[in-house]
């Protein structure tokens, strides 16, 4: 395998709005979903995106795999601009870029059995195997998630959603691809079962190589899962950086109320910890503030940062931060976070 | 300490075509005024059936037995004209889900003042008045022009506010609240979180805070109650239960949870599936998922009992539990 | 990276085993949904009668003395006469009621299949067209049918009647083209809310074309909504047609249909009753048990506690 | 609130206009005459005709025509009944058919809704039973075999109301009548009611409403009526188009001198201006019920209001 590592995927000036119709006389308001999104992912690593609801990382991920088409930007596959694909091309393509849904049922197609469910990116993008080789494709990847043979005629309702799961990733692996974008994969499941299928997502990377963006609210699963953390809010990437240094050091004063808000499975550490509780809720991304979106539940915020709209700023190697007084900032104690 | 509500030997039962499914069985819990009881569970465990039992909520084809004493009535199998003098006043319920727990059609307002007209004969003024009080405790911006909004000019965040809002308006003795922050944004859970702790000391209300997510109960809760398939399995304080469990699938869920701060390779998950009620196991209806399970669990179910220092537990192991290495 | 693409050994060894594989099958919804209305006591029965009907309909009118326009000139508005074969009497041309009844029920299912069918085809092609495309075309589109909604339908049918005469196939035609518009909302409501749903996502990221979508994921996904729509569309129509009937609208005699015979029968109840209890009957158990089975339908597709 | 009815107003307003065009071309367009006598009229006689009528000139401009009396609310002649303009044969004979017509609807839909509603507080009970019982009687019986049925029953056997006809202001005359067309019309809103109403019993807001400890009486007229009438409402629209149609029936089974008679008699004969003037007024009085529908729905939905 190659040793310098590559860049798989790399994502320029996104933006994405959409227009949300208000009545039959009314204009339609502009809601940008995203907006000045750069970042770019390496071969084998698992990138993790979080925010709260309504932040865009789902849309991310839908442009990323051109299911929804951004507005502006590019999204370059292996150098290759997505976005400007022929319909055609693009849908060879989509063997590379797959994705796992969050509410498992609903991503399964009722009246299909599991063996067609799988099968069925086969049918249009391998559709030189014949019935046979499809199955034996299905048998195998089913028993790589973990599904047994005897299952492969059975329909989804008469699964639970921690199997349904499972079927899931598995039609998302049948097509050999090269990067999987994971949408809340686990957010619907029971706490024992998220258990298993973070593993089984992990033990997967490393057997078929694959390359993850692990989407979801859940900062301790994202922490879990991934090498880089990209946190967004109000569709703009906020900060972007390690695991370790988003965890050990966070730059943005988002990022900080976010992990302090993270709940703890530790009495104690619950206990003594500040929660550095954020006021308010998320603004409405149709009229989102002026200036930095985040400064109206910020408790740093200055006059100045109603006014400019702080750059996404390289800092230290790597790291981005869309701050204007990120350097002023003093980092928290590991005890506040609860080490 | 005074004890607010017993529940003594309580089971639900559903009736279904042709069979019945036993979603609570022999139920034993007690709650002192003030406390904060945390219970613990997965889907299908039975934990919020339970509750809605004790409020009288079951769907039609529910029923509820044995006894849940709050001083001495028996809420259990009480009519419910007789049950409604205390719904509301002095236990209430917050629900999962704010969006659709608040009737669409009335404002704000009317849906707060008309728990104080019933159960304190307030003027409907008056009422008003004390529910907008109340929204400000709950830390509502501009109350008074909520009140008059419907819910759905609310976010999620800010209807939960009401939904506690409305089931403390009567400084209820108990509070039971399912899964009250699992549809909320973290930060917003936080903010929620810290709110049930500010009122219930305010208010001296107990607490019953049903989850799924550990997280949440570490923080909040004085004492456990994890329930298994139908069963309470262990009964505890909190710092016995997250520091010390006793019982293999405590054990499991604590280590199937992840933690912000440890970054493990690879967590410890409980193998198998949660049973479904209809078809539990024989024996210890955990005994197929357990790793420390022997011949005995497969054949005769653990009673509930004590351990020592107010600890109870379900279980016939007894020796040490090196989780991970084992499973 | 062999992966699942090379010939490997694995691979040949699935194969193999895909041979003595004997995996069970599983519960189709379409299997669960006919449990569901073999449980539904009202409408097995409903099942039953309505067979009966056609059978007696169809099959009925080859057992029968007499034919349905055959005058049998000594017996003129007589009561039911087992010697003379009019089990339930004749009308006051002195035809046979029960051949009558057999016809005119005949005509009526008829009408009711063909114009529930064309209104189906309309209104799936319709609705789901709206509801795929969405957007403008799908606002223009559900604009049309709020004003067709607003139109006083039955008069429209009477002009068509009288515009196209009383030719029953164009009759047929024209009520199924004015009772496509509650399948045509229903269908397009259906098909936004499928569009939406993730396994329509994800057969676009597995490299799905449109028509695909549609035809492997959309449409199979339609039809618990589209039957149970069609079956209480039956009841419809047939009273739309025995109401143009009545009122000399419908089939034109000798050919009858049970609103023709009703409307014939109302006027002399008093004193030749079985000219009315005969059709009377027949329509309104075919009509109740009809909608029996659309409401069991509805039970056992859309599972709701109702 | 204010805003809302005025943009539905305004909206009804193209509706209205497209159905008129609708309708005059349809019948237009169909092939036959008001002047297709069986008698053949000599060619002068028909081409003065036609001209008196406007029919000579093109179907644009007769369109147009026609659209600029109908705003001055000019129905134009009758084609048949040479003596009357539409205007004034509508008179005669649409109040009554309105007045029937409203009467039903009135005590259809209040009767509905209660039985409805009871059926639905009452779910699997014997109540229930015997209410969804006779509401399907009342769906499935037809109105002219109902007619038939309670003429002979009620006018003739039992002899308590008269079996046809009319007095004016007799209130008897109106019994049966009413009542064949009451009986379809409860029934489809009980069934619909029903159903909402045992939806809305079983969301999670009329759960709270319990847990609250309200009590029954106060959960159903507070918190469950009017979500549970949303669905009902929205019917109530193709339900006066089925009242109003059911009244043709009636009118001619009753011997009631609405405006039925007249129409299926205009359609028969093509009489042009008769069977346009009576279906453009009865689209207008649908939309306006339509438009109130919408209100009452605003005003029961609070979300509609403000989108």
């Amino acid at each position: 395998m190659d040793q310098t590592p590559i860049n798989l995927l790399e994502i320029r000036d996104l933006k994405k709005t959409f227009s949300v119709s208000s009545g039959l006389f009314s204009r339609p308001l502009t809601l940008t979903a995203l907006e000045n999104i750069n970042f770019s992912i390496r071969k084998g690593e698992t990138l993790g995106i979080v925010g709260e609801s309504g932040c865009g990382k789902s849309t991310l991920g839908r442009c990323i795999l051109q299911l929804l088409a951004p507005d502006e930007g590019q999204v370059l596959w292996l150098g290759q601009d997505l976005t400007k694909l022929p319909a055609e091309e693009m849908r060879q393509r989509r063997a590379d870029l797959q994705i796992i849904f969050q509410d498992p049922l609903a991503s399964l197609n009722p009246r299909m059995t599991v063996g067609e469910i799988i099968a069925d990116p086969l049918r249009t993008l391998r559709p030189e195997l014949n019935k046979q080789e499809r199955r034996a494709r299905v048998l195998k990847i089913m028993e790589a998630v973990g599904l047994l043979p005897e299952m492969i005629n059975r329909y989804p309702h008469e699964f639970s959603g921690g199997q349904a799961q499972r079927i899931g990733i598995a039609r998302a692996l049948i097509t050999e691809p090269k990067l999987i974008v994971c949408d809340e994969p686990v957010s619907a499941l029971d706490v024992s079962i998220q258990a298993q299928i973070l593993n089984l997502l992990s033990e997967l990377k490393d057997e078929f190589g694959l390359t993850l963006i692990f989407i979801s609210h859940n900062l301790s699963v994202v922490r879990h899962v991934s090498d880089r953390i990209l946190v967004l809010y109000l569709g703009r990437i906020v900060e972007l950086a390690t695991g370790d240094e988003i965890y050990e050091k966070p730059r943005h004063p988002y990022t900080r109320a976010l992990l302090t808000a993270v709940p703890i499975p530790d009495p104690r550490l619950a206990r003594q910890r500040n929660i550095d509780a954020l006021k308010g809720e998320i603004p409405s991304p149709i009229n989102p503030p002026s200036g930095c979106t985040f400064r109206t539940r910020c408790r740093f915020a200055k006059p100045y940062c109603a006014e400019h709209r702080p750059p996404l700023e390289t800092i230290e190697d790597n790291r981005l931060v869309a701050c204007h007084r990120w350097r002023e900032i003093e980092v928290p104690e590991e005890a506040v976070l609860g080490a | 300490m005074k004890q607010v509500l017993q529940v003594e030997d309580m089971s639900v039962t559903f009736e279904l075509h042709q069979s019945e499914v036993h979603a609570v069985r022999e139920m034993n819990f007690s709650l002192a005024q003030g406390e904060t009881l945390a219970v613990v569970g997965e889907s299908g465990s039975g934990k919020s059936q339970a509750f809605l039992a004790i409020m009288g909520l079951l769907a039609k084809n529910g029923r509820a037995e044995g006894r849940a004493m709050m001083g001495d009535i028996n809420l259990i199998g009480m009519e419910p004209k007789q049950l409604d003098k205390h719904r509301g006043k002095d236990i209430a319920m917050i629900f999962q889900d704010p969006m659709t727990s608040l009737n669409p059609t009335l404002k704000i307002k009317t849906q707060l003042s008309e728990v104080l007209v019933k159960h304190r004969g307030f003027e409907q003024s008056q009422a008003v008045k004390s529910a907008t009080e109340m929204l400000e405790r709950v830390g509502i911006p501009e109350p008074a022009k909520r009140a008059n909004a419907y819910p759905h000019e609310l976010s999620g965040g800010m209807r939960q506010r009401v939904m506690i809002a409305m089931a403390l308006l009567c400084q209820p003795k108990i509070l039971i609240a399912d899964e009250p922050t699992t549809a909320l944004d973290v930060t917003v859970q936080a903010q929620m979180l810290d709110l049930f702790k500010t009122l219930t000391e305010d208010f001296g209300t107990a607490l019953v805070l049903i989850t799924h997510d550990l997280g949440v109960v570490a923080g909040v809760a004085d004492r456990m109650m994890v329930m298994y398939g139908g069963r309470a399995v262990e009964k505890g304080t909190t710092d016995d239960l997250f520091y010390d469990p006793r019982h293999p699938y405590t054990l499991g869920l604590l280590h199937s949870t992840p933690h912000i701060a440890k970054r493990a390779e690879r967590l410890d998950p409980i193998q198998g599936l949660p049973p479904s009620l209809e078809h539990l196991p024989k024996g210890c209806s955990f005994n197929p998922r357990c790793a420390f399970a022997f011949d005995r669990c497969l054949v005769e179910r653990p009673p509930l009992a004590p351990t020592g220092n107010g600890r109870e537990k379900a279980c016939h192991y007894e020796g040490p539990m090196a989780y991970g290495k084992v499973a | 990276m062999a992966g699942i693409t090379g010939k490997d050994a694995l691979l040949t060894e699935y194969a193999n085993r895909l041979e003595t594989l004997d995996a069970p099958k599983g519960r189709s919804l379409t299997q669960d949904a006919v449990r569901r209305l073999v449980r539904n006591k009202a409408a097995v029965l409903s099942v039953f009668v309505v067979s009966f009907i056609i059978l007696f309909a169809f099959i009925g009118p080859y057992l029968l003395p007499w034919t349905y326009d055959k005058i049998d000139w000594s017996n003129i508005r007589k009561g039911p006469d087992f010697d003379a074969g009019h089990f339930v009497g004749t009308d006051q041309n002195g035809r046979d009621m029960l051949a009558r009844i057999m016809q005119g029920t005949q005509m009526s299912l008829i009408v009711a299949g063909v114009a529930t069918l064309v209104s189906v085809i309309i209104g799936v092609i319709y609705g789901a067209v709206a509801g795929y495309f969405g957007g403008k075309v799908d606002a223009v589109m559900m604009r049309f049918v709020d004003i067709m909604y607003a139109l006083p339908y039955i008069l429209f049918v009477i002009i068509l009647v009288v515009i196209f005469g009383r030719n029953p196939v164009l009759l047929f035609v024209g009520i199924g083209c004015l009772e496509w518009l509650t399948m045509a909302r229903i269908v397009r409501g259906q098909t936004l809310s499928i569009k939406e749903r993730e396994f329509v996502e994800a057969a676009k990221a597995g490299g799905a074309k449109p028509w695909t979508i549609i035809i492997r994921h959309i449409v199979p996904n339609l039809t618990g909504p589209v039957v149970i729509y069609a079956t209480l569309t039956v009841p419809e129509i047939i009273l739309t047609e025995s109401f143009l009937s009545y009122l000399g609208l419908g089939v034109q005699e000798p050919q009858t249909s049970l609103g023709t015979l009703i409307s014939f029968g109302s006027p002399v109840a008093e004193t030749l009753p079985w000219m009315l209890i005969g059709p009377a009957v027949v329509l309104v158990s075919l009509l109740l048990c009809l909608t029996y089975i659309g409401d069991g339908l509805r039970d056992a597709l859309d599972p709701k506690d109702r | 609130m204010v805003g809302y009815v005025t943009r539905r107003v305004l909206s009804a307003i193209p509706i209205a206009l497209i159905a008129v065009t609708a309708c005059f071309f349809i019948l237009r367009l169909a092939p036959g005459g008001p002047f297709d006598g069986e008698r053949a009229l000599p060619p002068t006689t028909l081409a003065n005709l036609r001209a008196h009528y406007n029919l000579d000139l093109p179907l644009i401009q007769q369109y147009f025509i026609y659209v600029g009396r109908l705003l001055q609310g000019d129905f134009g002649p009758s084609m048949v009944y040479n003596d009357f303009t539409v205007a004034e044969m509508l008179w005669i004979g649409l109040p009554f058919t309105l007045m029937l017509g409203f009467s039903a609807f009135i005590i259809g839909t209040i009767v509905g809704l209660v039985a409805g509603a009871l059926s639905a507080v009452n779910q699997n009970k014997w109540p229930d039973y015997m209410l969804v019982f006779l509401v399907m009687i009342g769906l499935v019986v037809p109105n002219f075999l109902m007619a038939a049925i309670m003429q002979l029953v009620f006018g003739v056997y039992l002899d308590w109301f008269p079996a046809g006809g009319w007095q004016a202001g007799s209130i008897p005359h109106l019994v049966l009548p009413i009542t064949v067309l009451v009986l379809p019309h409860a029934g489809r809103t009980a069934r619909l009611m029903r159903g909402s109403m045992i939806e809305v019993l079983g969301t999670n807001y009329v759960r709270t409403a319990k847990s609250k400890g309200l009590g029954q009486r106060l959960i159903l007229a507070r918190h469950a009526i009017k979500p549970a009438l949303l669905p009902v409402v929205s019917y109530l629209g193709p339900g006066l188009s089925y009242l109003l149609t059911g009244s043709l029936v009636v009118e001619q089974v009753f011997a009631l001198p609405g405006i039925g008679k007249y129409f299926i008699s205009a359609a028969l004969n093509r009489d042009y201006g008769l069977v346009l003037g009576t279906t453009i007024l009865y689209m207008f009085i649908i939309l306006a019920v339509n438009l109130l529908v919408d209100i009452l729905y605003a005003w029961l939905d609070p979300k509609v209001r403000y989108s």
